[in-house]
């Protein structure tokens, strides 16, 4: 059916709910064992290694992205993090004058283009 | 003749409200009356705000000229669709903000000087949003200015929050003095400041060209004029809204200010510079005025710097290690997509797609709401999640400690489902406008840099998720801290969201009149047309 | 150059262009100070000039009527009691324009506010980092 | 639009296109590509249950699902991942509704962004969610892993659909505009045109670069350091909520041959008259892209995460671009 994207996008969050309450009742139906929280599986699965061989069970949240970070754009947050956002006010200055002298620049264009046609 | 009436009434009232405080502040000493005093006011102003808006929604654009002066002679409060519209938001945001401080200030003593500001900073936004006059927005973003400097070096001895104000105010006070030397450019060219006065001098400038003490000169001519005032006022907002390359100040000053004020900063004042923007190139340098190719370069540029800061924002939150840090940069990403949104309207698109124009700008105005309340709910949320966590606003701190509070967990679910844009929430449905105005302007490409940036900031969304809900760490819980006022109101802050997002088909209709209100020429016409009602009214009032 | 040719160039004509110069050459010096001076105090004496060449430039378009003649402008008081049509005319024609006075009274109380504000920072900065220099001022960065 | 038709769209989700349909569909693909994989591989791959195996994902995701238990770990929420495990299920069946193969389907203008949203960020969001909920070093490489693939790799699927879309309504003045519905209907005559023919190729490479990645298939599956378990997000996965996050992934693999059976290879075109054949030439297209990214799957050897990322910018979204440069020339 043809429809605005604004319904649609309504009709189907509708479907996704509904979906997902569907799905909820048919698997509590269909499970009938109750949550197992043994000694077996209190600990987190490391491949058969004890916890103890951890000195933490959890990632530090910036490790997360190591590979996006280091991997791919390495030059680019090197960039971003050590140039750019210095943290110097100076710094900063540079990139802010130059669109103070873009936006100048847009209007001096702009002038000498109505000033040389004669406005 | 002209009474007093809500519109007129807001600012000066909450004027008083914020500046009797200090001399209260001598002579009770009950930390309580001043959180009461607070919410209040804030409720106050909320109330008025929206009956304005309502007001204006239902009978058309206010203009409330002050102490009855016409209106190019003294200050005007014009509302039409748009600033009604934000003042509401920003007003009830605010008050939850209010409320908010009460819990987070619960243990510190100086409230009276907090709660001064915080309500200076409320003029400032209702006054920026309110006037109709472009030296007045310039009074109003100073005060909005000095107060926002004010509470983010609030902590006075802590080195951080010092340079983050002396690194916010500095420039802040270039960007405003340069929009002021602009302000002198158009005073001396058409011999007005009203806003709704220079969009009719501006529109119809090429059949009546105004006649000014310095015509013929380099300082006199308009489109002189217009270029530097566009140029040097066009920075001072980006400045205001933090996009790219102006955007320095942001990550620094809204983490330092106590989070209650980082959320206000981060989801109300950069608003008023998107507005300010907006205002501007559309109402003031309408696409009817006569310096169209000057204004489609600014749009081309802002759309550039738009899509930089969008994907600047999105980039940098992947490497942050601070929670409020990162939704700092967030902001920044966010308010480069409204840009996109806004910067639609190039004269090229309005002739060959005016569909295109007005999704593009409806888009962009319901983004700003979108993000003003995902904002404000998650920079609330982080303040809880710091309080609990013992004060630290290290990522690695906070370790999980939403997943002892499911309530407030589910809060900031809601906000980043928000700020990610997914459907049914209001932020799916503002980038949706935004990415069917330019696939329906034939760019296309502008809509795969949004969806690049929506890409790269689940990055950031998904760290955030991690750090406060599901790490396994041990922080140390404030057994003591009670949160069940702030939940209540980031819980109410997310339902808003879910609103938002529910009830799009009659939001995104009322965004299209909003459009209707500023943007498109029968709203200029509107907008000066009522000007001039009042000041004919106000003129016969003098002869007689 | 026909657009910086002022109506009858005579010395006062040449004197008024050569204000608007210095006060735009003023302007860009004042932003170079801001951006590029390391030190906070030399950034907010840039400020200052900055602000009040705005300031300057505003008193300046307020002048009515300089360029043309050799009467100075007088002050905006109408010193008659009961004016005719005839005495405002030539009022408008000869007085100052009082708006952009106003408008940098308004801007220079509002200046004095946000400059003693940096300075009382800048202040606090040399207590807490014992510099003033930015260079040294970045504890917040990336 | 009346009551009806929402109970029409409703019933529509739970069976055909719906939950039941995408389960049947699912299963028989997750059969097709460990048979494809094991033979290529000179294995047997399954062989118990039913003809040549067949049956053997539904035996295992029922096993799962009704005979293990659920066993939850000391930090994990498993009742926040099975909440999520629904809402990407919600999702993936959202999604169906919006291609054109069933009398309910749905269809708007810029209807290719609803299913972006909702195929690619809700799914990839819940299996997110899934694998940091009960965190373990691993899940979090996997979920982590996962989440950077997906930056790069929804913006290149995104991408890959936008130029059938741009070329429908530009070349062909198509209606509705950036509908899949319209890019369906429309495809085989991008492909018999010469000047559009270089765009979807182009944009063929790309998506099929784009699924490889976003469904985390090999090369894209990538080992950080030696002694990591392969499993990724599902190591701390076990019974239902296993069951749940493969039946996901096995969805998306789906959805995700479909949507180029559909958008790339034109469904059922050339029969698009009768019922049957048509439906019979959709099936084996979808048989053929499946059997193209097993194919892609099992001759290449893993990636390191870095190495995939940049495989997708260089395979995926270069060509992507170039394509829409030339789409937007042309």
């Amino acid at each position: 059916m043809f429809l605005d994207p604004l319904t649609a996008t309504l009709i189907l969050s509708g479907v996704l709910a509904f979906t997902a309450l569907i799905t909820w009742f048919i698997y509590s139906v269909v499970k009938s064992n109750p949550t197992n929280v043994s000694e077996e599986f209190k600990e987190p699965y490391l491949a058969g290694e004890p916890t103890s061989t951890l000195s933490r069970i959890d990632a530090p949240s910036n490790t997360l992205f190591w590979g996006f970070i280091y991997g791919l754009s390495r030059k680019l947050y090197h960039y971003l993090r050590e140039r750019m956002h210095s943290g110097i006010l100076n710094e900063w200055g540079e990139y802010m004058s130059v669109y103070l002298g873009l936006l100048s620049l847009i209007g001096l264009l702009f002038t000498a283009l109505i000033l040389l046609r004669g406005g | 003749m002209i009474g007093l009436n809500s519109v007129g009434v807001l600012v000066p009232s909450l004027v008083g409200f914020a500046f009797i405080l200090p001399l209260l502040g001598k002579l009770i000493k009950n930390v309580k009356f001043f959180h009461i005093y607070a919410a209040l006011a804030s409720l106050w102003a909320a109330i008025l705000a929206t009956y304005n808006a309502y007001l204006v929604f239902t009978a058309g654009t206010q203009v409330y000229p002050f102490g009855g002066w016409p209106p190019p002679l003294g200050i005007a409060y014009e509302l039409d669709k748009l600033n009604a519209l934000l003042g509401m938001v920003t007003a009830l945001v605010m008050l939850a903000i209010t409320i908010y401080s009460a819990w987070y200030l619960k243990d510190y003593e100086g409230v009276a000087y907090y709660y001064t500001l915080l309500l200076g900073l409320e003029v400032g936004l209702i006054g920026c949003l309110y006037t109709g006059d472009a030296f007045n927005l310039f009074v109003m973003l100073e005060v909005l200015s000095i107060s926002a400097y004010a509470l983010v070096g609030f902590y006075r001895s802590k080195p951080e929050a010092v340079e983050a104000a002396i690194k916010y105010g500095m420039f802040g006070a270039v960007a405003t003095t340069l929009y002021f030397v602009g302000l002198v450019f158009i005073y001396a060219t058409f011999g007005t400041l009203n806003m709704a006065d220079l969009a009719f001098k501006l529109t119809f400038y090429v059949y009546y060209p105004v006649p000014n003490p310095f015509s013929g000169t380099f300082f006199g001519n308009p489109y002189v004029a217009s270029a530097v005032a566009l140029a040097l006022a066009l920075w001072a907002f980006t400045y205001k809204s933090a996009a790219f390359p102006n955007h320095f100040w942001l990550p620094d000053a809204h983490p330092e200010a106590p989070t209650p004020v980082s959320a206000a900063l981060s989801g109300l004042v950069v608003n008023v510079g998107v507005y300010a923007i907006v205002r501007f190139l559309y109402t003031i340098f309408g696409p009817s005025a006569f310096v169209v190719q000057l204004r489609d370069a600014v749009l081309i540029a802002l759309l550039v710097l738009g899509i930089a800061s969008g994907l600047i924002g999105a980039l940098m939150m992947v490497v942050q290690e601070d929670i409020k840090r990162l939704l700092a940069y967030s902001t920044i990403s966010h308010i480069g997509l409204v840009l996109v949104g806004v910067a639609i309207g190039t004269s090229s698109t309005l002739n060959q797609n005016s569909l295109a124009y007005v999704l593009g700008l409806a888009g962009g105005i319901y983004h700003m709401v979108n993000h003003t309340l995902g904002k404000a709910l998650l920079f609330l949320v982080s303040g809880i999640l710091i309080a609990l966590a013992g004060g630290s606003r290290k990522l690695d701190d906070i370790g999980g400690v939403g997943r002892r509070y499911p309530l407030v967990s589910l809060a900031l679910f809601l906000g980043v489902f928000q700020l990610l844009g997914v459907p049914p929430f209001g932020g799916f449905f503002s980038k949706l406008l935004i990415y069917s105005a330019y696939m329906e302007a034939g760019m296309p490409y502008v809509s795969l840099m949004v969806i690049l940036i929506s890409a790269i900031s689940l990055l950031g969304y998904v760290k955030l998720i991690y750090a406060s809900v599901f790490k396994v760490g041990s922080p140390k819980v404030e057994q003591t801290t009670k949160v069940s006022l702030p939940t209540a109101i980031v819980l109410a802050l997310g339902i808003a969201c879910l609103v938002t997002g529910l009830a799009t088909t009659y939001i995104t209709s009322m965004m299209f009149d909003v459009v209707g209100s500023f943007a498109t020429p029968q709203g200029v016409y509107d907008y000066w047309q009522s000007f001039f009602n009042t000041l004919l009214n106000l003129a016969s009032g003098v002869m007689r | 150059m026909r657009f910086l040719k002022v109506r009858n160039m005579d010395i006062n004509g040449f004197l008024f262009v050569f204000m608007l110069s210095t006060i735009m050459l003023n302007l860009v010096i004042s932003l170079y100070g801001v951006f590029a001076r390391p030190s906070l105090i030399k950034k907010i004496i840039a400020l200052t000039i900055l602000s009040d060449s705005g300031n300057v430039l505003a008193i300046a378009v307020g002048f009515r009527d300089w360029p043309s003649g050799w009467s100075p402008s007088t002050p905006p008081v109408l010193n008659v009691t009961s004016p005719k049509a005839s005495d405002v005319v030539s009022f408008a024609r000869v007085a100052v324009d009082p708006l952009p006075q106003a408008l940098v009274l308004t801007a220079v109380v509002i200046g004095l506010a946000v400059m003693l504000f940096l300075v009382f920072l800048t202040l606090q900065i040399y207590r807490l980092y014992g510099t003033t220099d930015v260079r040294k001022v970045a504890k917040l960065k990336g | 639009m009346d009551i009806m038709y929402i109970l029409g769209v409703l019933a529509s989700a739970l069976t055909y296109p719906g939950l039941a349909t995408l389960w049947i569909i699912s299963m028989f693909s997750e059969w097709w590509v460990r048979k494809l994989t094991a033979r290529a591989q000179r294995r047997m791959g399954p062989t118990y249950v039913g003809p040549l195996g067949v049956l053997q994902p539904f035996a295992d995701f029922i096993k799962l699902l009704v005979v293990k238990s659920e066993s939850s770990q000391r930090y994990g929420n498993i009742s926040l991942a099975k909440a999520f495990a629904f809402v990407g299920i919600g999702a993936l069946v959202a999604s169906t509704l919006l291609l054109p193969i069933s009398p309910y389907s749905i269809y708007s203008r810029y209807d290719l962004i609803l299913l972006i949203y909702f195929f690619g960020v809700w799914v990839a969001v819940s299996e997110v969610v899934i694998a940091i909920s009960i965190p373990n070093p691993f899940t979090l490489k996997g979920a982590s892993r996962y989440a950077s693939v997906i930056a790069l790799c929804e913006p290149a699927f995104f991408l890959s659909l936008l130029i059938p879309a741009y070329l429908t309504a530009k070349v062909l003045k198509a209606e509705p505009t950036w509908s899949i519905t319209a890019v369906v209907s429309y495809a085989p005559q991008l492909w018999l045109n010469p000047l559009t023919l270089i765009p979807m190729l182009l944009s063929l490479i790309s998506i099929l670069v784009a699924t490889q990645s976003k469904l985390m298939l090999p090369p894209f599956n990538i080992p950080e350091a030696e002694q990591e378990v392969i499993a990724g997000p599902t190591t701390e996965l076990s019974g239902p909520l296993l069951a749940l996050f493969n039946f996901i992934h096995d969805a998306d693999l789906a959805i995700s041959s479909l949507i180029i059976t559909l958008a790339f290879l034109g469904g059922p075109y050339p029969f698009e008259s009768n019922p049957a054949l048509g439906a019979l030439t959709t099936i084996v297209k979808f048989l053929l892209v499946l059997t193209v990214i097993t194919v892609i799957r099992a001759s290449f050897g893993r990636f390191r995460l870095e190495q995939g990322l940049k495989t997708i910018v260089k395979y995926s979204i270069t060509p992507g671009l170039i394509g829409l440069a030339i789409a937007l020339i042309i």
